[in-house]
């Protein structure tokens, strides 16, 4: 049938995505930072394992690089930023998922942020003193 | 595969224990902690007690099954066709690494 | 050219073309369907728009000769009886259908009982509805059974019927000949029965209701075949269509609902204008009365600036006003307005025929193979349809339609369709993109709006409707010179389909303009400035039907009143 | 620009000509609650003709007349032109379907999917007459708010996960498919459950809300979906039947 044929023949189709919406960012940044989190977490536990398996002194050496580079101790502060957002945001997406908050989704975003933005700050002045 | 109600249920429940958990680690590194460079010695200290070994030996498990979990909901989510090759492969990354981090828990301990 | 043989073809998806599909199903698994829409499926037609609900007896303490009286009232006595009998007979088998089959939820009343609100011009409530939206519950959920059914239920979107076949004695439909608007490409159908739903062409007024597809193409393509009309000066236009200047929203309906709930309406002047029309009524009056004082202040110069009156919600509390009427507040917020709070500029639209092909209690139309439901049929609601009873004889018949043709399908045998028919429709359509220069349709388009308007409109006169039957012959040549701009796009052309539908357009207007000249009284919602009511001599319909081209043959006959006689009408000596 | 006109850029698209669709402009006068669909009805009748669109019911019910407007899914009927807040209007057709032409989209796969979760109601043969249901029982849940989709598509050209995952069935379908699987008088939901349990069902929705952001009916598919996630892990665990 010719309705037909013309579902099946593959056709341009536009993908424009919305931007205006605390949502899509809100899902953007939990994917973003969930998937840095784990490469993260890759290359922590290689590190951590491969110096763990040689012995205590190559512990200590990779450590001591690692903790002293200062572009490092700015990574670290970015790190916990994305956990404390992808923690935060999920505290929010677990509430959905227990059937709390779908009418102020949008609130209860702000609020969460305010909360783990805190908690940034916080972490950063603690770890600068 | 017909296991989805079940690794979604488990993504949530292992996202709510990581967060007691990560939370107690990051408090840990961060609040407890004296000097600029953790060395070996202290960390031993630390992981030479039960709750201690417990604490990351779950996070170690719930973080791995959380974080290959979610890799894989992206793969589908992006559609991703050989399902199963995938599946092997991030069983694969994380039957290693869970392997390592077991091993580098226990050099602490040993 | 794509040639597909079926046992029955419907024109149309509104809630007759649905039910009439599902009834044929299931009468008989075995027979194919083939839907044909010019819109979407479940999107297209008014059915889809229904807002304020359906009018049916549920109630012991209501009763069936009840809702007959007040169809028959409502229709100025000029209905046929026994088809508005078998619309309140069929309605509740029809609702009951739609809980328990078909899966729509109406609202409930305190009791958990389906809720049944007041409509005017009915001595009981007995309308169901889905808040102020109806529509598109009934819709949707038919739509879903038709989708479930698609193993039988052939569904063609976007393909609009153009012409039917007949046999050589011209006495019975064959089949159809459809354009698939996506590809432009037409397609024959050979087909034991036709169902033509395609519901009417009040769109041809400037202000007026409906959805933009129903451009009376089904009652265009009846007359064109040799089928009977009946009653096609009876317009109706809804007294609260909504105001918005140019826009296309002006003239969607305000339901019926929220003067059943007691609105008011007023005028430039701030007096409630329905005194002086209907006192004892006032608002909850028929619709044709209702429409025509506000068409009147409005003439008088007793209306609101840009040629409206007023609609006033306020005094019912606006908690009250949200609550009731979530979908009108909306409509009415997108013109920049409160409804629950301030007074809202509206007119008359038009909104519906009641004139259309004559059947009898079983969809038959006067040709054999050719079955007619819902808003492209007449006699139901006879000189003024209720609110309500609308979606209700689309359902009803619907169902009847479907009932009918898959009891023919399996009697009849497929007769082939003449090829050189085939031909001259082919010619009649495609002939648009030939020329390379011509008549821009859409100019004759406006002019038909507001010739309607202006002269076959609430108030009517001889001279007047005269004028108009001249023009709209001159119309109809003009159109015929229409040329489609881009001459090799076939595809999804809604140039080439506007030509289409201007042909149509005219096509019925014409039977309007003819009718409401020779019915020489006022009746419902036929009002003429010129004559008076007269029930000694016009209870009678006015039918018509095509003689030799485009030439219309009428006769004039007594009404069909089996069931309340001429002389108790007479007795009751109603003036419109 | 002055107040009295809009600047209007159309996507133009024929996919049996055009290799590129490309963006055509017109200048429009603005009328008084002058919508979207007045704007390309205005250039289909008058400047334009062979703009393709679709529209059928003009007020809000029908759904047909879904286009990307202003970087966002909305009813071009339902669009008042000074809601926009700018001169300057852009109108796409709908994200995540096939051309028909210009702004026409094909419906075809949103509804093959709506059909996907069985979408119509069976009914519970013991069940002769309508229902007795008191409206403040909760026997129906929050079901009724949910019926109005007019399947308009808006959410499903709104969903990033439909734009990366072709099959993902959309919010539109899921919702429906709540609908019926909360209906009491329906016999086959645990059917349709598991329809919607699928890899490409309910899984795939992440909570992003843009469907709910532009519904054009104010309704919250996320909610819905988390309704048919809770009652697919309770049916694995034997809780739903
Ligand atoms: C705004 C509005 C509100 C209303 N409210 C109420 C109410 O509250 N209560 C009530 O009882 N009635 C109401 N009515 C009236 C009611 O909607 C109609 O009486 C009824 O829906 C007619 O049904 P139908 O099936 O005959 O036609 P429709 O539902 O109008 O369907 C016609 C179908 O035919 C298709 N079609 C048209 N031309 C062609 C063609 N050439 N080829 C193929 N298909 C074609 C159309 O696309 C459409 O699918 C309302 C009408 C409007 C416009
Ligand atoms: C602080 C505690 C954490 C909480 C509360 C949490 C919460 C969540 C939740 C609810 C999801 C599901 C999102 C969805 O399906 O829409 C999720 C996904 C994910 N999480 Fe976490 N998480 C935490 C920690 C982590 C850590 C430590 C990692 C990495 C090692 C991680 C990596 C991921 C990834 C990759 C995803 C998939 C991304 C996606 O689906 O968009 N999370 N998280
Ligand atoms: S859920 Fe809303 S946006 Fe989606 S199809 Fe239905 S009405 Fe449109
Ligand atoms: S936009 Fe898509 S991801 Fe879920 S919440 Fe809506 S379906
Ligand atoms: S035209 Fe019907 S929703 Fe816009």
């Amino acid at each position: 049938m010719s309705n037909r044929e013309m579902a099946v023949t593959p056709r341009f189709k536009t993908h424009s995505q919305v931007w205006s919406a605390v949502g899509m960012w809100a899902w953007m940044l939990h994917r973003l930072t969930g998937i840095g989190i784990v490469l993260y977490l890759l290359l922590h536990a290689t590190l951590m394992g491969t110096s763990l398996i040689r012995g205590a002194e190559a512990f200590n050496a990779t450590l001591n690089t690692l903790m002293t580079n200062p572009v490092l101790h700015l990574a670290e502060i970015a790190l916990v930023g994305a956990i404390i957002y992808h923690g935060m945001n999920g505290i929010r997406l677990l509430l959905f998922d227990i059937g709390i908050g779908f009418s102020r989704q949008k609130e209860i975003f702000w609020v969460s942020m305010a909360i783990g933005a805190a908690m940034w700050i916080f972490v950063i002045i603690s770890k600068l003193s | 595969m017909r296991v989805n109600a079940i690794t979604w249920l488990f993504q949530r429940i292992t996202a709510a224990v990581l967060l007691v958990l990560l939370g107690v680690h990051l408090w840990l590194l961060y609040m407890n902690n004296t000097s600029e460079v953790i060395s070996f010695a202290e960390a031993k200290a630390r992981l030479m007690s039960a709750p201690y070994i417990t604490l990351y030996v779950l996070l170690l498990l719930f973080g791995l099954f959380h974080a290959l979990n979610g890799l894989y909901t992206v793969m589908v989510d992006m559609g991703i066709k050989p399902r199963k090759t995938a599946i092997g492969a991030l069983l694969a990354v994380g039957l290693g690494l869970f392997g390592i981090g077991l091993i580098s828990i226990f050099q602490f301990i040993m | 050219m794509e040639e597909i043989k079926t046992d029955v073809l419907i024109l149309g998806s509104g809630g007759a073309g649905l039910f009439a599909a599902l009834h044929v199903y299931d009468n008989n698994p075995g027979l194919d369907v083939i839907l044909a829409t010019k819109g979407l499926i479940g999107k297209c037609g008014c059915s889809r728009m229904v807002q304020g609900g359906m009018n049916v007896v549920l109630n012991s303490a209501d009763s069936v000769d009840k809702h007959f009286m007040d169809t028959i009232k409502g229709g100025g006595y000029i209905n046929d009886q026994e088809l508005a009998y078998t619309l309140v007979s069929d309605a509740p088998k029809a609702v009951h259908e739609l809980e328990v089959k078909v899966g729509c939820f109406f609202d409930r009343a305190e009791n958990g009982e389906i809720h049944q609100k007041a409509f005017a011009g009915q001595s009981f409530d007995r309308t169901v509805h889905v808040a102020d939206l109806s529509g598109i519950q009934i819709i949707a959920r038919l739509t879903d059974q038709v989708f479930r059914r698609q193993d039988r239920i052939k569904v063609l979107e976007e393909t609009r019927g153009l012409d039917l076949l007949t046999t050589a004695e011209g006495d019975r439909v064959v089949g159809a000949v459809l354009a698939d608007m996506r590809t432009g490409e037409l397609i024959v159908v050979n087909a034991k029965v036709v169902i033509v739903a395609t519901g009417g062409a009040s769109s041809m007024y400037k202000i007026s209701a409906p959805s933009v597809d129903k451009t009376g193409d089904g009652m265009a393509m009846c007359f064109r075949a040799g089928a009977e009309f009946c009653d096609m000066e009876m317009m109706q236009f809804h007294p609260t269509g909504l105001l918005a200047g140019q826009s296309r929203l002006s003239g969607s309906v305000l339901e019926e609902g929220l003067r059943g709930a007691g609105g008011y309406l007023i005028n430039g002047l701030g007096e409630r204008f329905m005194e002086r029309y209907d006192p004892e009524r006032m608002e909850r009056s028929t619709r044709d009365r209702v429409a025509r004082a506000g068409y009147m202040e409005i003439m008088a110069g007793r209306g609101t600036e840009s040629g409206g009156v007023y609609l006033v919600m306020g005094h019912l509390g606006s908690e009250f006003v949200e609550k009731k009427f979530p979908g009108m507040c909306d409509r009415v917020r997108d013109v920049g307005k409160e409804l629950s709070k301030e007074p809202v500029e509206i007119s008359p639209t038009s909104h519906f025929m009641m004139g259309g092909v004559k059947i009898d209690r079983d969809c038959q139309a006067s040709l054999k193979g050719l079955v007619v439901a819902g808003e492209d049929s007449s006699g139901v609601h006879g000189a003024n349809r209720l609110g309500g009873n609308g979606i209700g004889e689309s359902v009803t018949f619907g169902r009847r339609a479907g009932d009918t043709a898959a009891a023919l399908a399996e009697q009849e045998l497929l007769r082939p369709f003449r090829q050189e028919q085939v031909e001259e429709i082919k010619q009649r359509w495609l002939k648009f993109f030939k020329p390379t220069t011509g008549v821009d349709i859409y100019p004759i388009r406006d002019e038909i709006k507001n010739l309607m308007w202006e002269k076959v409109g609430v108030v009517r006169e001889a001279k007047k409707l005269q004028e108009a039957i001249s023009r709209l012959n001159g119309m109809y040549e003009e159109a015929q010179k229409a040329y489609v701009t881009n001459r090799t796009l076939r595809r999804f052309n809604m140039e080439w389909n506007e030509i289409m539908n201007t042909i149509n357009w005219i096509t019925v207007a014409r039977m309007v303009a003819n009718s409401a000249l020779l019915r020489k009284e006022s009746r419902g919602s036929h009002y003429r400035s010129d004559c008076k009511t007269d029930n000694e001599n016009w209870l009678k319909n006015i039918y018509m039907k095509k003689k030799g081209e485009f030439e219309i043959e009428t006769d004039i006959r007594p009404i069909i009143s089996t069931r309340f006689s001429m002389e108790e009408i007479r007795k009751l000596n109603v003036q419109y | 620009m002055s107040s009295q006109e809009i600047k209007a850029r159309i996507f133009r698209y024929d996919p049996e000509q055009d290799v590129e669709p490309r963006f055509d402009v017109y200048t429009i006068p603005v009328i008084k609650n002058m919508a979207i669909l007045d704007v390309v009805f205005h250039v289909q009748n008058y400047i334009d003709k062979s703009l393709a669109f679709r529209c059928s019911c003009r007020i809000g019910m029908c759904g047909s007349c879904a286009m990307y407007i202003n970087g966002k899914p909305r009813l071009a009927c339902r669009t008042q032109v000074s809601s926009l807040g700018t001169s300057e209007v852009t109108i796409m057709p709908l994200p995540n379907l096939p051309i028909i032409r210009d702004l026409a989209t094909d419906m075809e796969p949103f509804f093959e999917k709506w059909k996907k979760i069985k979408p119509y109601y069976v009914g519970k043969p013991e069940l002769k007459d309508p229902v007795v249901i008191r409206p403040d029982s909760d026997e129906r849940e929050f079901i009724d708010q949910m019926l109005d989709c007019i399947t308009c598509g808006c959410c499903y050209g709104a969903c990033s996960m439909v734009a990366t995952n072709e099959d993902y069935l959309g919010p539109a379908a899921l919702n429906r498919a709540y609908t019926l699987v909360a209906d009491k008088r329906d016999s086959i939901r645990v059917e349709r459950l598991k329809a919607v349990g699928r890899s490409y069902g309910v899984w795939r929705c992440h909570d992003q809300f843009n469907c709910a952001e532009v519904c054009p009916k104010n309704l919250v598919p996320t909610k819905s979906i988390q309704q048919l996630k809770k009652r697919c892990v309770m049916q694995k665990f034997g809780v739903f039947k």
